[in-house]
């Protein structure tokens, strides 16, 4: 019955807490949100092709503090290199192999590398294998691919694919 | 007037019935058809029903949502508006007619998609432009009759219609923003948008910025100008009107009117004799350009090459005599006007009418002036004779008393040499032109028993379109005192622009029924 | 009277400065993705710009354009690119 | 009720032959006979009261506004004409029913002679000018039917224009004329114009109008410089020539001015106008009939030469010489009737018209050359015969005028001139044709008498010549006293109606006539070769032709560098005009106050933005022709114009602004597609500077027009919808209440264009198979992957998003920042970038993508939403508002007017999607056919 | 600002009109839409200038134009801009559809007809 | 030393460094020399630079005494949208690089 009404139960409970974001928590706007929280995962029903499944929330948190700490971090780090001298940046592109299976979870790694600032995830290979990774200052490329791994994809994949 | 929201209606019946129609016609396109010809019939006897109305001589506003003018959009029914709305209505049943007719390629509306919703949307379009007394409402319904034409032009498809069109719409569209730029300049200096109080604070402002309204005021009518094919703003009529499936192009020579129907109510509601600093600024400008418009029109008429074309440059013409007697701004020139905007309205749809039938009867050839085949002679030669006669003001029909009304009226203008030497000149030189192309086309018919075999009798809808026309135009010359006495006192009312002040910004809202604005619940 | 207060308007000059630099990349390219990262700037710095000019006039009328250039902004960049390493949109 | 049958049988008649069968000529003549001699038989049973002196009247009114009645009125003048038209109708009637080919369409031709002869009758018996206007211009229309009946042959279509041009032309400037009279006199009733001569003659109007009337009675009865259309009018069928351009049609002009002598004549410029013009006439005429070959011609030239004398007796401004004028329209009628049929009979016969191939018919054709011989004796002026007696009253009053200076002598010597050339012309063709034996040429049909009912009518005609010209005063004398005392409008001077008048002044010229004209032809044939002499080849037809070749080529180069099918000229014009329009009154004023007021202080950010705003519509207008980068760059533009809306405190137009331009940004690309991806540079930098000169005006001039603007103190009405919007309106967000409550029409008509443009878009694209042939310019695809996995994921992530929030703006717009329209690109941008990410065919499978009928159900809920307040009887679109309280919620709002914004939003999802996926399909379109 | 608002729609203005004088339709699709932004904001500077007035009537100022901005302009452009959004869409399509059935994306017919044919 | 003076410290602060990330960001993109260095450019001014100011206003329009929560939701669009743009810019320039090696 739930899984019937509520076929997304994640997405309904983001709609629900967006819908309060965005209209506060007077009785009427909780009473909307919830209609909306029901209907609109039900109206795009349709578009839901393949669902992610999350699982180890906890890992989630955490990842998403790290993800906050590190755009901190690599904000201030690219913001000298701009500032500076250009012949201190050294642009590379570099092939990131990927163990990560789950398109949400590759989706979100992509992301997450593109929000911390010197690093842009550009391109994917067919195969879903490979993500080719631009770095403003590459260093040491077996590092940051190291870094990436074991950073990101780890608890991404606990994430996306812990239920597995 | 039994039940006041009767005005209102010559808009919203179209717009259902197009919307209707836009829902029927995927699965049933004869229903939908249907629909539009009877909504057009429905139409008809409406706007009948409101001139009577209107005849009385008062003007009839009508407070949309409810709300005093000017601050809400308000309605206005008078003479001149309700002739419009029969014009509109008497063409729009031939086009309909029409359009359900058509040879072994099918019928007309079914030459392209949506033919019956864009039509209704276009004479929504125009209905609501004759009828608002709001400014930039009329922008907004010259906006929904030009698209809904655009969509019509384009009916039927082919390269030549697409490189009319962009020619119609692009320049259509420079006009609107012009439009836009005028209403914003007027809003800017007058701080309103209905005509009517337009028509109030137009001389308070011109007192202080005579140049500057009067300028917003020229812009305007070069808008007006754009529709109504006055030189230099008609170039590219005769291409378009030429190009477009004949009941679209019948419609379509309601379209200039509606130019001239702007250009004769803002000149006199707005920009007046009254006006105070702002006034007659259209005059001697108008008229000069109106009179060069006719002569270039008939050197057009004259060079045309193709029937179609040559129609459509009768339809510039007429659009030049109109605006000469509009600009001229008296009494009589503009009830004269009225008279004659009535029969060549008629004349022009039945001309493009007819024409394509012509051209369906001459195999390849089509439209061209030059010999070819021709089946059922007689008839359209009978009746092409009989228009041609009618457009070139020949006796004894409405263009000639319409011309003699415009004459006779300009008689003490200060510009009558020129104008009487232009109008009379003009007519001989249409006259000309009709004869060579009529005696080409129907004289020079060659082997027409081979075409009268091929060609198909034109479908019993296309000859009610054509016969109903007809009618409409010989009952206007049998009736021509009482119509000449309606156009003359529509022109009178036009020129007395309190009556229309008053009634517009007089109007009082209905009571409310219940009244939760006086609610203290905040929302 | 409050910090903030004195803080904004130079804020607000400095996004606009941003902007203009945006602005400057955007004519002068040289390549058509360099205008296209041009114009994403601009609507990313138009957000900022949006919010500084809410916090200044104290209202919360602009959010909504913020919060679609957010959502939606990104459309004109997605549909430019997607043109250039596609050479058409939907397919 | 006798005058208005009158004048409706042809009518009558032309209805009943028009619905005979195609080829019924015997019914349809019957029926034309049948209504000229029950036209006849009228004018008889009228004749007392008109030789009363009474003057039988019938009216209605048919167009007040214009003094246009439909009124007929019967006087000497018009009983005579009438009688005129319809005897002589009858005869050609009779002619015409032998006279016509079995192969020709019988119907048509009794069809147009009767509404000819109804028009003919019509200008006769008019009551009042302006209907005489009408059946005079009716006379030219169906005299165009009738010279055009052969149309397979050019020489009948060609003459036939060329009568309608010279004669409709003259029909519009009467037109013109008679406009003139009413304004004078203020009535356009015969007897009021006539009555009115002195006020008339005493209008600043009075030359104006002489002029324009003249124009027309000399076109019509081709007065010089008029008269050539008249020969070429042969063309016709003989009993057409015979009918119309000799018996009545070209009598028109001249009764034009017997009708109006009282009111126009008795001044200067009547005498010298029509005068000399009927003295060249006459001469010119006579002189060029002499020389013509065509039996036909001869006798045109002929009539041309007799309408002339015509002319000129009405000119002489004298009572007698109206009287002869009068007598002579009578006596030319009959004689060169039957005069024409004569030819008519020749040519049926013989099977030519050719004088130089015709000789010696009496032999063959004794009776028709007797009649013939007595007939062009009486057009010679012979005593004993009608053209003996007017023609002598004609000398007379040359004679006898009594003008000092050139007129004395130039007068008499014309006549006797005009009088010699008649005998002269007479001679030839009665020696020419009849015998001149000497001619040796074959003549075409072996020829012989023709039936005895086609020579009838030539029998009848000159049995009259003869009778008038042996009792003038017996048989003509009363008809000839009440035609001429309804011409004069006065009473009649003496005169005498006698053959004999003892040996004056007159006498002695006709005998110099008849001497010198049979000297003249005599000696021509004697001395030359008559049959090779040509003249008058450079005549006013060929003026004519090559006027109007000249014309129509001037015509179309005219039209052809005007519709040249430039848009771009036609837009330079358009926004010259403009420019030309709004500064002019700025010109005339001499220029603008510069204002003096305080400004608003400039606001750095907006500084800066205006400052990327002017740098991107510029580099739009730089790079346009490098498509996709000016499209980036007007991106720009847009922005800078939603973020100017967010500054001046436009919230809902910054959200609107946005949206539209990402959407058109859409599009644009999509259309890209199709198009070129540059512009081939310009060639003309000539034309390029006239349109940066023109920019250049635009943009200063509107830039100087706003500013003038703005510094100025406004008083506009929107104080009342800030005051109103809550209390009354219901919403607290202004804009949103204009445009849903105050203002619904307007967005009721913008949904429209929105939903009618999806409408078009959807009949454009919805078949389109674009062709083969087509080849699209496009970067090559180096993306391996239509559909990047990332976009896929992102936009099926937004989609629930997106639509959250569009519930949230299509649910505040009433009170803040949002409504339908924002709400409806929202959702439909959503759907793009889905449709983007995943494909059109991927959305629509999903979709059921039927957006049209969300657009007609949108509009219709809109507009139904309006139509609710007519139950409570109130207008269109009244909105109302309340608050339903729901336990535990509170109040609960419902505004009939986010019904109405409901409508809103549906129509714009709708014709939003239907336009981009019409657009985005074309690629599945193009998968599929390249 | 006057002075800037009035500049900033010269500018759109004038870069409309050159660009509508272009003979290729994309050229003179841009045009109209720098056109219709000229007209846009010349309708809504015609409500004078409002800094930090938007028309969203709030409780305690009084509903007065000394208050909030003039918002008939506002809706008035509002209307203008949907009406000019359609309007695009539909010379773009006629625009695309016409090169496709002629082969050209000049304005006018064939490139011989007119005198007036140069590109640019 | 209130904690309303405290929050409007703090939301001074994060304006100023917000609007520092969005101006380098911008300066970037014009100082630095090719494309795939200025792409890194914006992501400065959508992460940080907006970030702060979007967390600046949310203190002070809760000082205002609004609670103002739907900044969170201008965040959560950018976080999603920004990486597709870059993304897809990225694909635009390299679509005809021949330089990047095959993985
Ligand atoms: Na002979
Ligand atoms: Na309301």
């Amino acid at each position: 019955m739930m899984r019937r009404l509520f076929p997304a139960p994640l997405l309904s409970a983001a709609l629900f807490i967006a819908w309060l974001l965005l209209n506060g928590a007077a009785p009427a706007q909780l009473a909307l949100g919830a209609v909306l929280a029901t209907a609109i995962p039900w109206l795009t029903e349709p578009v839901r092709v393949d669902r992610p499944r999350f699982s180890a929330w906890p890992t989630l948190v955490r990842l998403g503090f790290v993800v906050l700490f590190d755009i901190v971090v690599s904000n201030v780090r690219v913001a000298r290199l701009i500032l500076g001298p250009e012949a201190r940046i050294d642009p590379r592109f570099v092939w990131v192999p990927l163990t990560i299976r789950d398109p949400h979870g590759i989706v979100a790694l992509a992301g997450i590398i593109t929000l911390t600032p010197g690093t842009l995830s550009s391109d994917l290979s067919d195969d879903r294998r490979h993500l080719l990774v631009h770095c403003l200052n590459a260093g040491d490329e077996a590092l940051l691919i190291a870094t990436i791994k074991q950073r990101y994809e780890a608890p991404l994949i606990r994430i996306f694919e812990g239920a597995r | 007037m039994n039940w006041p929201h009767l005005i209102v209606v010559p808009v919203l019946l179209p717009l259902a019935a197009g919307c209707l129609a836009l829902l029927l016609e995927p699965r049933w396109p004869r229903a939908a058809a249907r629909l539009s010809v009877a909504a057009t019939l429905a139409l008809l006897a409406l706007a009948i029903h409101l001139v009577t109305i209107a005849a009385n001589g008062a003007v009839i506003p009508y407070l949309l949502g409810n709300w005093r003018a000017p601050f809400g959009i308000a309605l206005a029914l008078d003479r001149l508006s309700a002739l419009m709305l029969v014009l509109t209505a008497v063409v729009a049943v031939a086009a309909a007619l029409y359009a359900r007719g058509g040879g072994p390629k099918g019928t007309h509306d079914a030459r392209g998609r949506h033919f019956h919703a864009l039509f209704q949307f276009q004479l929504m379009g125009l209905n609501g432009a004759f009828l608002t007394a709001d400014l930039f409402n009329l922008f907004v319904f010259f906006e929904v009759l030009l698209i809904a034409s655009y969509g019509l032009l384009l009916h039927g498809g082919g390269a030549a219609r697409l490189r009319a069109s962009i020619h119609y719409v692009v320049f259509n569209l420079t006009a609107s923003t012009l439009f836009l730029i005028a209403v914003a300049l007027l809003y800017g200096l007058t701080g309103t948008l209905n005509m009517a109080d337009l028509a109030q604070r137009v001389p308070i402002v011109a007192a202080q910025h005579p140049a500057q309204v009067q300028a917003a005021a020229l812009i305007l009518i070069v808008v007006f100008g754009v529709k109504a094919a006055l030189l230099p703003l008609y170039f590219w009529l005769p291409d378009t009107y030429s190009a477009a499936t004949a009941p679209a192009a019948a419609l379509f020579a309601i379209m200039t009117k509606v130019g001239v129907y702007c250009i004769a109510r803002v000149t006199t509601l707005i920009f007046g004799a009254d006006a105070g600093g702002a006034s007659d600024v259209a005059i001697p400008w108008l008229p000069v350009l109106a009179m060069a418009t006719l002569v270039l029109a008939t050197f057009g008429a004259l060079a045309a090459g193709r029937l179609g074309l040559l129609v459509a440059y009768l339809v510039v013409s007429s659009a030049g005599t109109l605006l000469l007697a509009v600009g001229l701004g008296t009494a009589p020139t503009v009830g004269a006007a009225l008279f004659y905007l009535i029969n060549s309205t008629f004349v022009a749809a039945a001309l493009f009418l007819l024409v394509d039938s012509i051209a369906s009867s001459r195999g390849e050839a089509r439209d061209t002036i030059a010999p070819a085949p021709l089946a059922h002679r007689a008839g359209y030669g009978a009746l092409f004779f009989l228009l041609a006669a009618e457009a070139a003001g020949v006796p004894p029909f409405g263009g000639f008393l319409g011309k003699s009304l415009m004459l006779a009226a300009s008689v003490d203008e200060p510009m009558a040499a020129a104008i009487w030497t232009v109008v009379l000149a003009t007519g001989l030189g249409i006259l000309v032109a009709l004869a060579r192309a009529g005696s080409v086309v129907f004289w020079q018919a060659t082997d027409a028993n081979r075409m009268q075999a091929a060609a198909a009798r034109p479908s019993f809808t296309e000859r009610a379109a054509l016969a109903w026309l007809t009618i409409a135009i010989v009952a206007t010359v049998l009736n021509a005192g009482p119509v000449s006495g309606y156009t003359e006192a529509a022109a009178a009312q036009l020129l007395q622009r309190g009556a229309y002040i008053e009634a517009v910004l007089g109007a009082e809202p209905v009571a409310p029924l219940w009244n939760p604005r006086a609610g203290d619940i905040k929302p | 009277m409050s910090l903030l207060n004195h803080v904004l308007p130079w804020g607000i000059a400095a996004i606009a400065l941003a902007m203009l630099l945006a602005l400057w990349r955007l004519l002068r390219g040289p390549t058509l993705p360099d205008r296209i990262l041009a114009l994403d700037t601009l609507y990313i710095d138009s957000i900022a710009l949006l919010i500084l000019i809410g916090m200044r006039f104290n209202t919360a009328l602009f959010f909504e354009a913020a919060l679609i250039i957010a959502m939606l902004g990104f459309v004109g960049t997605m549909a430019l690119s997607k043109y250039l390493m596609r050479g058409d949109i939907i397919e | 009720m006798t005058l208005p049958l009158l004048a409706a049988l042809p009518f009558i008649g032309a209805l009943i032959v028009s619905l005979l069968p195609h080829h019924a000529r015997r019914a349809a003549a019957w029926t034309s006979a049948a209504v000229a001699l029950s036209a006849c038989a009228i004018l008889i049973v009228l004749a007392p009261q008109v030789f009363a002196g009474e003057v039988p009247r019938w009216s209605i009114q048919w167009v007040p506004a214009l003094g246009l009645d439909f009124g007929f009125r019967l006087d000497g003048l018009a009983w005579l004409f009438a009688l005129l038209i319809c005897g002589i109708g009858a005869l050609i009637v009779l002619y015409a029913a032998y006279y016509l080919d079995a192969n020709d369409p019988g119907r048509r031709f009794f069809l147009f002679l009767l509404l000819f002869m109804g028009a003919m009758l019509g200008i006769v018996l008019a009551d009042n000018l302006l209907l005489l206007v009408v059946f005079w211009e009716a006379t030219s229309l169906s005299s165009f039917l009738l010279i055009g009946y052969w149309n397979h042959r050019q020489d009948a279509r060609q003459s036939a224009h060329m009568a309608l041009a010279i004669t409709g032309g003259g029909g519009l400037a009467l037109l013109g004329g008679v406009l003139l009279i009413g304004n004078i006199v203020g009535s356009f009733q015969v007897d009021a114009v006539l009555a009115a001569g002195d006020t008339i003659r005493a209008s600043p109007l009075y030359v104006p109008t002489l002029v324009l009337v003249l124009l027309g009675a000399f076109t019509k009865s081709a007065q010089f410089p008029f008269h050539f259309w008249l020969p070429q009018a042969m063309a016709a069928p003989t009993p057409v020539s015979a009918y119309l351009h000799s018996a009545t049609m070209v009598k028109a002009g001249v009764f034009l001015l017997a009708r109006l002598y009282p009111a126009l004549g008795h001044s200067e410029p009547w005498f010298w106008l029509v005068t000399l013009t009927g003295l060249a006439t006459l001469l010119i005429g006579a002189y060029l009939a002499i020389f013509q070959h065509d039996l036909k011609g001869l006798l045109a030239y002929s009539t041309i030469s007799h309408l002339g004398l015509i002319v000129l007796l009405f000119g002489l401004d004298q009572p007698l010489a109206i009287v002869a004028g009068v007598f002579h329209i009578l006596n030319h009628a009959t004689f060169k009737a039957s005069l024409f049929m004569a030819a008519g009979i020749i040519d049926h016969e013989t099977g030519s018209r050719d004088m130089r191939v015709l000789h010696s018919l009496r032999r063959s054709m004794p009776r028709t050359a007797a009649l013939a011989i007595i007939a062009s004796a009486a057009m010679a002026g012979v005593p004993l015969l009608n053209g003996f007696i007017s023609k002598e009253m004609f000398f007379a009053e040359a004679a006898a005028l009594e003008r000092p200076g050139i007129m004395t002598w130039l007068l008499p010597l014309g006549a006797v001139a005009a009088g010699i050339f008649a005998v002269a012309y007479s001679a030839r063709f009665i020696h020419d044709v009849f015998f001149n034996d000497a001619q040796n040429t074959r003549i075409p049909k072996a020829p012989h008498e023709p039936t005895r009912f086609m020579r009838a009518p030539v029998e009848v005609l000159v049995v009259i010549c003869l009778a008038v010209g042996v009792a003038p005063a017996w048989t003509i004398g009363p008809v000839l006293a009440v035609a001429a005392r309804a011409t004069l409008g006065a009473p009649l001077p003496d005169y005498s109606l006698a053959l004999w008048h003892g040996f004056n002044f007159p006498f002695f010229m006709s005998v110099v006539a008849l001497a010198g004209g049979a000297l003249l032809y005599f000696g021509l044939h004697r001395f030359t070769d008559m049959h090779r002499l040509i003249h008058g080849r450079r005549g006013g037809r060929e003026m004519f032709a090559f006027v109007a070749a000249r014309g129509l080529a001037g015509v179309r180069a005219v039209t052809a560098a005007l519709q040249s099918g430039s848009l771009q000229q036609y837009l330079m014009l358009l926004v010259a005009l403009a420019v030309a329009a709004g500064a002019w009154p700025f010109v005339r004023a001499g220029g603008f106050d510069w204002p003096t007021s305080a400004m608003t202080p400039v606001e750095l950010p907006v500084a800066a933005i205006g400052l990327i705003g002017i740098a991107a519509a510029l580099g739009t207008a730089i790079f346009h022709r490098h498509r996709l980068l000016a499209v980036t760059v007007l991106g720009a533009v847009g922005l800078v114009v939603s973020l100017l809306f967010v500054y001046l405190s436009a919230p809902d137009l910054a959200l609107t602004q946005l949206l539209a331009e990402m959407a058109t940004v859409i599009l644009m690309m999509l259309a890209l597609n199709w198009l070129p991806q540059e512009s081939p540079p310009g060639r003309s930098d000539a034309k390029r500077a006239w349109h940066l000169a023109l920019a250049a005006a635009a943009g200063v001039g509107i830039a100087l027009f706003v500013f003038l603007t703005l510094i100025q103190p406004t008083e506009s009405i929107s104080s009342y919808f800030l005051a109103t919007a809550v209390p009354l309106g219901g919403g607290s967000n202004v804009v949103n209440v204009i445009l849903v409550d105050y203002r619904g029409f307007d967005t009721l008509g913008e949904i429209t264009v929105l939903g009618v443009a999806a409408v078009t878009i959807a009949a454009l694209l919805g078949n389109t198979r674009l062709p083969r042939s087509v080849e699209i310019q496009r970067p090559p695809a180096t993306e391996r992957n239509a559909h990047p996995l990332m976009l896929q994921i992102v936009a099926r992530l937004l989609l629930p998003l997106v639509l959250l929030v569009t519930v949230h703006l299509l649910l505040r717009g009433h009170n803040l920042p949002g409504g339908g329209f924002i709400a409806g690109l929202v959702i439909a941008l959503a759907l793009i970038l889905l449709s983007v990410a995943q494909g059109v065919e991927w959305v629509d499978a999903r979709m059921k993508g039927r957006y049209l009928i969300w657009t007609a159900t949108g509009m219709l809920l809109a507009a139904a939403t309006g139509i609710g307040s007519w139950a409570v009887a109130h207008p269109f679109l009244t909105s109302t508002y309340t608050y339903l309280m729901v336990p535990w919620i509170g109040a609960v709002p419902l505004a009939s007017a986010a019904l109405f914004d409901l409508g809103v939003f549906l129509t714009t999802v709708g014709a939003v999607m239907v336009m981009l996926t019409s657009l985005g399909r074309l690629s599945q379109t193009r998968k599929g056919a390249v | 600002m006057e002075a800037l608002l009035a500049i900033f729609v010269g500018v759109l203005a004038g870069t409309g009109v050159y660009l509508l004088l272009r003979a290729h339709t994309f050229d003179v699709v841009l045009g109209l839409t720098l056109l219709s932004y000229a007209a846009n904001v010349t309708i809504f500077s015609m409500g004078r200038i409002a800094v930090a007035k938007p028309p969203i009537i709030q409780p305690g100022l009084a509903p007065t134009l000394a208050n909030y901005a003039d918002p008939l302009p506002h809706a008035l452009v509002l209307t203008a801009i949907v009406i000019s959004f359609a309007m695009t869409a539909l010379l773009l399509v006629i625009a695309l559809a016409a090169r496709a059935a002629t082969g050209s994306d000049h304005v006018d017919d064939e490139p011989s007809r007119g005198r007036a044919q140069d590109a640019g | 030393m209130t904690t309303t003076f405290l929050l409007d410290l703090v939301s001074s602060a994060l304006v100023i460094v917000g609007v520092f990330f969005t101006l380098v960001g911008s300066i970037g993109l014009v100082k630095l020399s090719d494309f795939m260095k200025r792409l890194h450019c914006p992501t400065k001014a959508s992460t940080l630079g907006v970030g702060c100011v979007l967390i600046a206003s949310m203190i002070d329009f809760s000082l205002a005494g609004e609670t103002s929560l739907h900044e969170l939701l201008i965040s959560l669009f950018i976080f999603i949208t920004a990486p597709v743009s870059a993304h897809l810019m990225v694909k635009a320039a390299l679509r005809d690089d021949p330089n990047i090696p095959r993985p």
